[in-house]
């Protein structure tokens, strides 16, 4: 439930820290603006959208980069555009989740709604993540704290494991706290392997600083739960070990399967980051860091991701959707991103506003624009739009260019 | 190079003779000891640190916890210094109790700091007899609060639990039986021959030494320093007619007569206690408040102090404690170990100050 | 020496020491009535007042469980340290432990609470676990909620319901909500 | 069952020889341990023998919430002490914490993450007909058929 009052959003409820900034926002741009000499001047949509459109047509080798803020409709759209400019689409997860979606490609990926681990989940790990800080309402909504069907006294019934390489606020509410050596995470959940497998005579003194009887425990619990849910953040797939990490730690879910009922998830990053791989998969096969230059759809993480795209200079104009690489790139990449040309499409000024050289505003979805995203557990939901404004949608902009870009090629 | 030490002995942190950790380093020349030193911080919890931030029921606990062996004291100490912050008034018959239950308490704790004392010196015979006496004092704490250890008895404005008539007449017939059986221990270590060869001159202080180290407890006691005991400032063991138990040797013989003697002072105390118990309420009631209080003790081992300063629900902002066993392990160190003539007396020295590692490190 | 030889001699020449010796037995290891141990049920229904839960002062103690025929508190050996509160504290008699409860009755003791919570506004990441963990309000009623996450944070929507009991203080990870327990020990004037 | 075994049953379960170990507790715990050497529990009579050699013991008393500087010198002892062996958390402190299991407490309970804790005695602290009631009742358990159940 929201309060508006004069067309803007004042208050929003049921909302953590992070949800309540998305709906009241920082100051939106009235307009798309171009950068001109070391200032700005507003232009309007119609020339934001041909400049763009002209700055793809352009290029030798575009990168399409972001996705992940925005709705399932637009995302189709610049897959189109990707294959129609022989460009490179890559999403938020090749920083981020990409490991993880690299090791589920190897074994699988047991796993289930969130709905099921609201309503059954009686041990829940979290494992290198810190959902209180990122996912704030993770815990009282799904997993600790929410009543399940079959739990009927919720955080009396359930068991917390947390582990990290250091104390989080997540830490200080866990029933139990593995503390990590960091880089140690492969070798940890080796041993909790190893341990249901029977094995418990091999087991070192201490496994990467955990002592090998809190390892018993754990493993004791797990074995011992009638229903675990494993979430797994950056902490493990972005650590040394990469996605080798996670597809340990996806092999001990299944290894846990053989007792009792397991299952693992990621913990995602932007609200549409799982929609986005979906997207890229069901039309491309591939679910992040595509290449069209071939005409086919090409894909090899560490060649064709925006990382590699832009530290080799590769790419000559970059068109920037709904995310903020400039804040979380290598240096290298950011350097190159300023030389190229670069529109962002974007709600909001952000770090790769100082960057760009056009920005485009756009609806929020969800806010006021309509749109359907996909939670992190892979369930599509639409989402309503609460206001009305002038604003046009990702997809609307998108459209446009497109449609543009088409008549260059017609099929 | 002239050679200054033969070789440095550690004691602790486990040993048989400790029955916490605690760490002695004793630099010795053949058998003589020349200096000591202390290594602390096996216990360790931050009960301070937790403390902050919580209201009485779970400091109240805390506090007991700081010690399990002189928990009452501990427990009376934080509770009347929160009555000082707030100005509750304790109802008479309440003030009776906490004494007799106080006094049980420092019963127990002198019975087992001078069976660690006999035991150390290898007299277990006397040590059992003690540690069975103390079962008895033990069986009358539970039978007034509920339990032996930890009784959590007192509480802001009052005690949890009145003494009925059967049980003021039980506790009186044990402590009868308390009484002759410390009485016969009493005559038992102060005549006996083996006892008298280790403990008579050995870890001597005198009372500038023990003024000097700030020694409290029976250790500033049996060294001729009566004033030390704080029970002097207490209203009720002012209404009682208190004077201290005090000794002139300040040796290990000293220091084991005066808590011997103070457990027979402490019956009569509760005896008294019992005979003039005031009808009327147990409670008074009364919420605690904001304020600054800096609150002092005698436990067992000596004096006692609470700084505490809490906000306006009566929450613990900021608290310091500092226990008695710090001094007298300094004292004990400093002034008693000192130059004594074997390694088994650097023990029996030690164990003969009563030191709490648990209360020193909390 | 002589003395103490004879002294020694006393001692053990006393008929209780020899009788003692010849006939050995250890008292019977019973545990006395007046032994707090831990609070177990008397039977009485409980009404899930939390009177338990807030006075408890070690955590994780004790905890009221909802079951198919009703609330109940169930004690935690291993981290219960019979201290007896909880059954002074429960106005209904639902528990018991050794001579607690006789005790109360006859000398008509009680603890009287009132209780505060404070929200700090500038570390709270309005996670919800305070408002989703609180166990008043759960049941039916959409009013009865102590606390809400509205207009940007939590807000305390009913003070007067709050029972004290602390779980939001527990289960908050960073100490952005806390409940200040004011509680007095009193006793009614005998009748 | 060899012979052998059987005698080594009889005698294992008959001669007990208690180490205790104390990582931080609040004392409690440390002479409830001692009150069961009193004649009134008299702990010899059972054949437990308390001394402090974790070299000579077969079980090991475990007392306190572990500090941080036991964490090591308790598996150090724990690994001084003989085949077969055993240990107890005697006290709230090793099996949860106790009270002083709280937010900014140096404490690392419970001690089973660091040694392996046969059985558990709750209570803050339990009396010493609960101490002697969990050391008589796992000893037999754990020391029964060693030599057997290791091959």
């Amino acid at each position: 439930m929201v309060t508006v009052e004069d067309g803007r959003i004042v208050a929003a409820d049921n909302a953590c820290t992070l949800g309540e900034q998305k709906f009241l926002g920082e100051p939106r741009l009235k307009g798309p603006i171009q950068r001109e000499g070391k200032g700005w001047k507003d232009i309007t949509y119609d020339e934001a959208i041909l400049r763009t459109v002209e700055m793809l047509r352009d290029a030798e080798r575009p990168l399409l980069f972001g996705w992940s803020g925005t709705h399932v409709e637009a995302q189709c759209i610049g897959v189109h555009m990707a294959e129609v400019l022989r460009g490179v689409i890559d999403n938020t997860s090749s920083v981020c989740h990409g490991p993880s979606i690299l090791a589920i490609q190897e074994v699988g990926h047991p796993g289930c709604t969130l709905g099921q681990v609201k309503n059954r989940a009686d041990l829940v790990v979290y494992w290198g993540c810190n959902p209180i800080e990122a996912h704030p309402r993770h815990l009282s909504r799904y997993t600790r704290y929410a009543e399940g069907f079959f739990l009927p006294n919720d955080y009396l019934d359930r068991t917390v494991i947390v582990a990290d390489i250091r104390k989080t606020e997540t830490g200080n509410i866990a029933d139990e706290f593995v503390q990590v050596t960091p880089g140690g995470d492969y070798a940890v959940l080796s041993a909790l392997r190893a341990i249901v497998r029977g094995k418990r005579d091999i087991i070192p003194r201490s496994v990467a600083g955990v002592p090998r009887e809190q390892l018993f425990r754990i493993a004791d619990r797990c074995l011992n739960a009638k229903f675990i849910a494993f979430y797994f953040g950056l902490g493990l797939t972005m650590s040394r070990g990469k996605y080798k990490n996670v597809r340990n730690a996806i092999e001990l879910v299944s290894e846990l399967n053989r007792h009792t009922k397991a299952t693992i998830s990621a913990m995602r990053g932007h609200y549409n980051v799982y929609g986005s791989n979906e997207v890229n998969t069901w039309m491309t096969g591939y679910p992040f860091g595509i290449d069209f230059a071939r005409g086919i759809a090409f894909y090899n993480p560490g060649e064709t991701t925006a990382i590699d795209v832009l530290a080799r200079r590769e790419c000559d104009a970059c068109l920037v959707v709904a995310s903020d690489p400039a804040a979380h790139f290598p240096r290298a990449c950011v350097e190159h991103l300023a030389d190229i040309p670069t529109v962002v499409i974007d709600p909001y000024p952000n770090a790769t506003t100082a960057f760009a050289d056009i920005q485009i505003p756009v609806a929020v979805t969800g806010i006021d624009a309509a749109g359907t995203a996909y939670r992190m557990d892979g369930v599509p939901i639409r989402m309503r739009r609460v206001l009305k404004t002038d604003y046009p949608s990702d997809e609307e902009i998108l459209g446009r260019m497109y449609a543009m870009l088409q008549e260059d090629h017609p099929p | 190079m002239k050679k200054t030490v033969d070789v440095s002995i550690p004691i602790g942190p486990m040993h048989p003779c400790w029955k916490e950790p605690i760490r002695l380093k004793c630099e010795t020349i053949g058998e003589r000891v020349l200096r000591t030193e202390v290594e602390l911080g096996y216990m360790k919890k931050g009960i301070e640190r937790i403390m902050r931030g919580r209201p009485w029921q779970e400091v109240m606990f805390l506090a007991e916890r700081i010690c399990g062996i002189c928990s009452v004291i501990h427990n009376m100490v934080f509770i009347e210094a929160m009555e000082g912050i707030s100005g509750i008034a304790v109802p008479p018959r309440a003030a009776y109790l906490r004494v007799v239950v106080n006094e049980l308490d420092r019963m127990e704790s002198h019975i087992l700091a001078n069976f660690s004392y006999c035991y150390t010196i290898e007299h277990e015979t006397l040590a059992m007899y003690l540690l069975n006496v103390r079962e008895i004092v033990l069986d009358q704490l539970e039978r007034i609060t509920g339990s032996r250890i930890n009784t959590a008895y007192m509480i802001p404005g009052g005690v949890r639990f009145d003494i009925t008539e059967e049980d003021a007449a039980a506790l009186l017939a044990g402590l009868a039986r308390v009484e002759e059986d410390v009485e016969r221990y009493t005559r038992m270590f102060a005549t006996s021959y083996l006892i008298a060869l280790r403990s008579r001159g050995v870890g001597t202080m005198t009372r500038e030494k023990a003024i000097e180290a700030h020694a409290v407890g029976p250790t500033g006691r049996a060294s001729n320093v009566p004033e030390c005991d704080l029970r002097l400032q207490h209203p009720t063991y002012q209404k009682l007619g208190f004077t201290p138990v005090c000794r002139t040797e300040g040796d290990n013989f000293a220091r084991n007569m005066v808590r011997f003697d103070e457990v027979m002072q402490s019956i009569s105390l509760i005896r008294q206690c019992i005979g003039q118990l005031p009808e009327g309420p147990i409670r008074g009631g009364g919420a605690c408040t904001a304020g600054e209080i800096t609150y002092q003790g005698e436990a067992p081992r000596g004096e006692l102090t609470y700084y505490i300063k809490s906000d306006e629900y009566g929450r613990i902002i900021d608290i310091t404690v500092r226990t008695p066993s710090i001094m007298n392990i300094e004292a004990c160190t400093h002034h008693m170990i000192n130059d004594v003539t074997s390694v088994a007396d650097v023990t029996s020295t030690f164990i003969s100050s009563d030191p709490c590692v648990a209360c020193t490190e909390r | 020496m002589s003395e103490s030889i004879i002294w020694y001699l006393r001692e053990f020449l006393r008929t209780e020491w020899i009788r003692k010796f010849l006939l050995a037995k250890t008292d019977p290891l019973v545990t006395p009535p007046y032994f707090k141990d831990y609070p177990t049920l008397t039977g009485k229904e409980c009404t899930a007042c939390y009177q338990c839960m807030m006075i408890c002062p070690a955590p994780g103690a004790i905890a009221v469980l909802r079951h198919d025929d009703g609330w109940r508190p169930e004690i935690y050996p291993g981290h219960c340290i019979r201290c007896g509160l909880c059954v002074e504290a429960c106005p209904e008699d639902v528990l018991q432990s050794g001579r607690v409860l006789e005790a109360q009755h006859r000398d008509r003791t009680g603890f009287r609470a009132t209780f505060h919570l404070s929200i700090d506004r500038e570390i709270c990441m309005r996670c919800g676990n305070c408002c989703i963990s609180c166990p008043v309000g759960r049941e039916g009623e959409p009013d009865g909620a102590v606390l809400k996450i509205e207009k940007g944070g939590v807000q305390i929507l009913n003070s007067d319901l709050c029972t004290g009991c602390k779980t939001c203080e527990v289960n908050c990870p960073n100490r952005g909500i806390r409940v200040a327990r004011v509680v007095e020990g009193v006793q009614e004037a005998a009748a | 069952m060899s012979l052998l075994q059987k005698l080594k049953n009889r005698v294992r379960s008959k001669s007990i020889h208690v180490c205790f170990v104390d990582v931080g507790s609040c004392n409690g715990c440390d002479i409830e341990v001692l009150a069961c050497l009193a004649p009134r529990y008299d702990i010899e009579q059972y054949g437990i023998y308390v001394h402090n050699n974790p070299r000579e013991a077969d079980i090991l008393l475990v007392m306190g919430a572990v500090t941080p500087q036991w964490v090591d010198k308790l598996v150090a002892i724990w690994e001084k002490i003989p085949e077969p062996k055993a240990a107890i958390a005697i006290g709230n402190c090793p099996i949860s914490g106790c009270v002083y299991n709280r937010r900014d407490s140096y404490i690392d309970p419970p001690a089973a993450k660091h040694i392996p804790i046969a059985a558990q005695v709750p209570g803050c602290p339990p009396r010493p007909t609960e101490i002697l009631a969990a050391i008589l009742s796992l000893a037999p358990t754990i020391f029964e058929n060693y030599e057997e159940k290791k091959r």
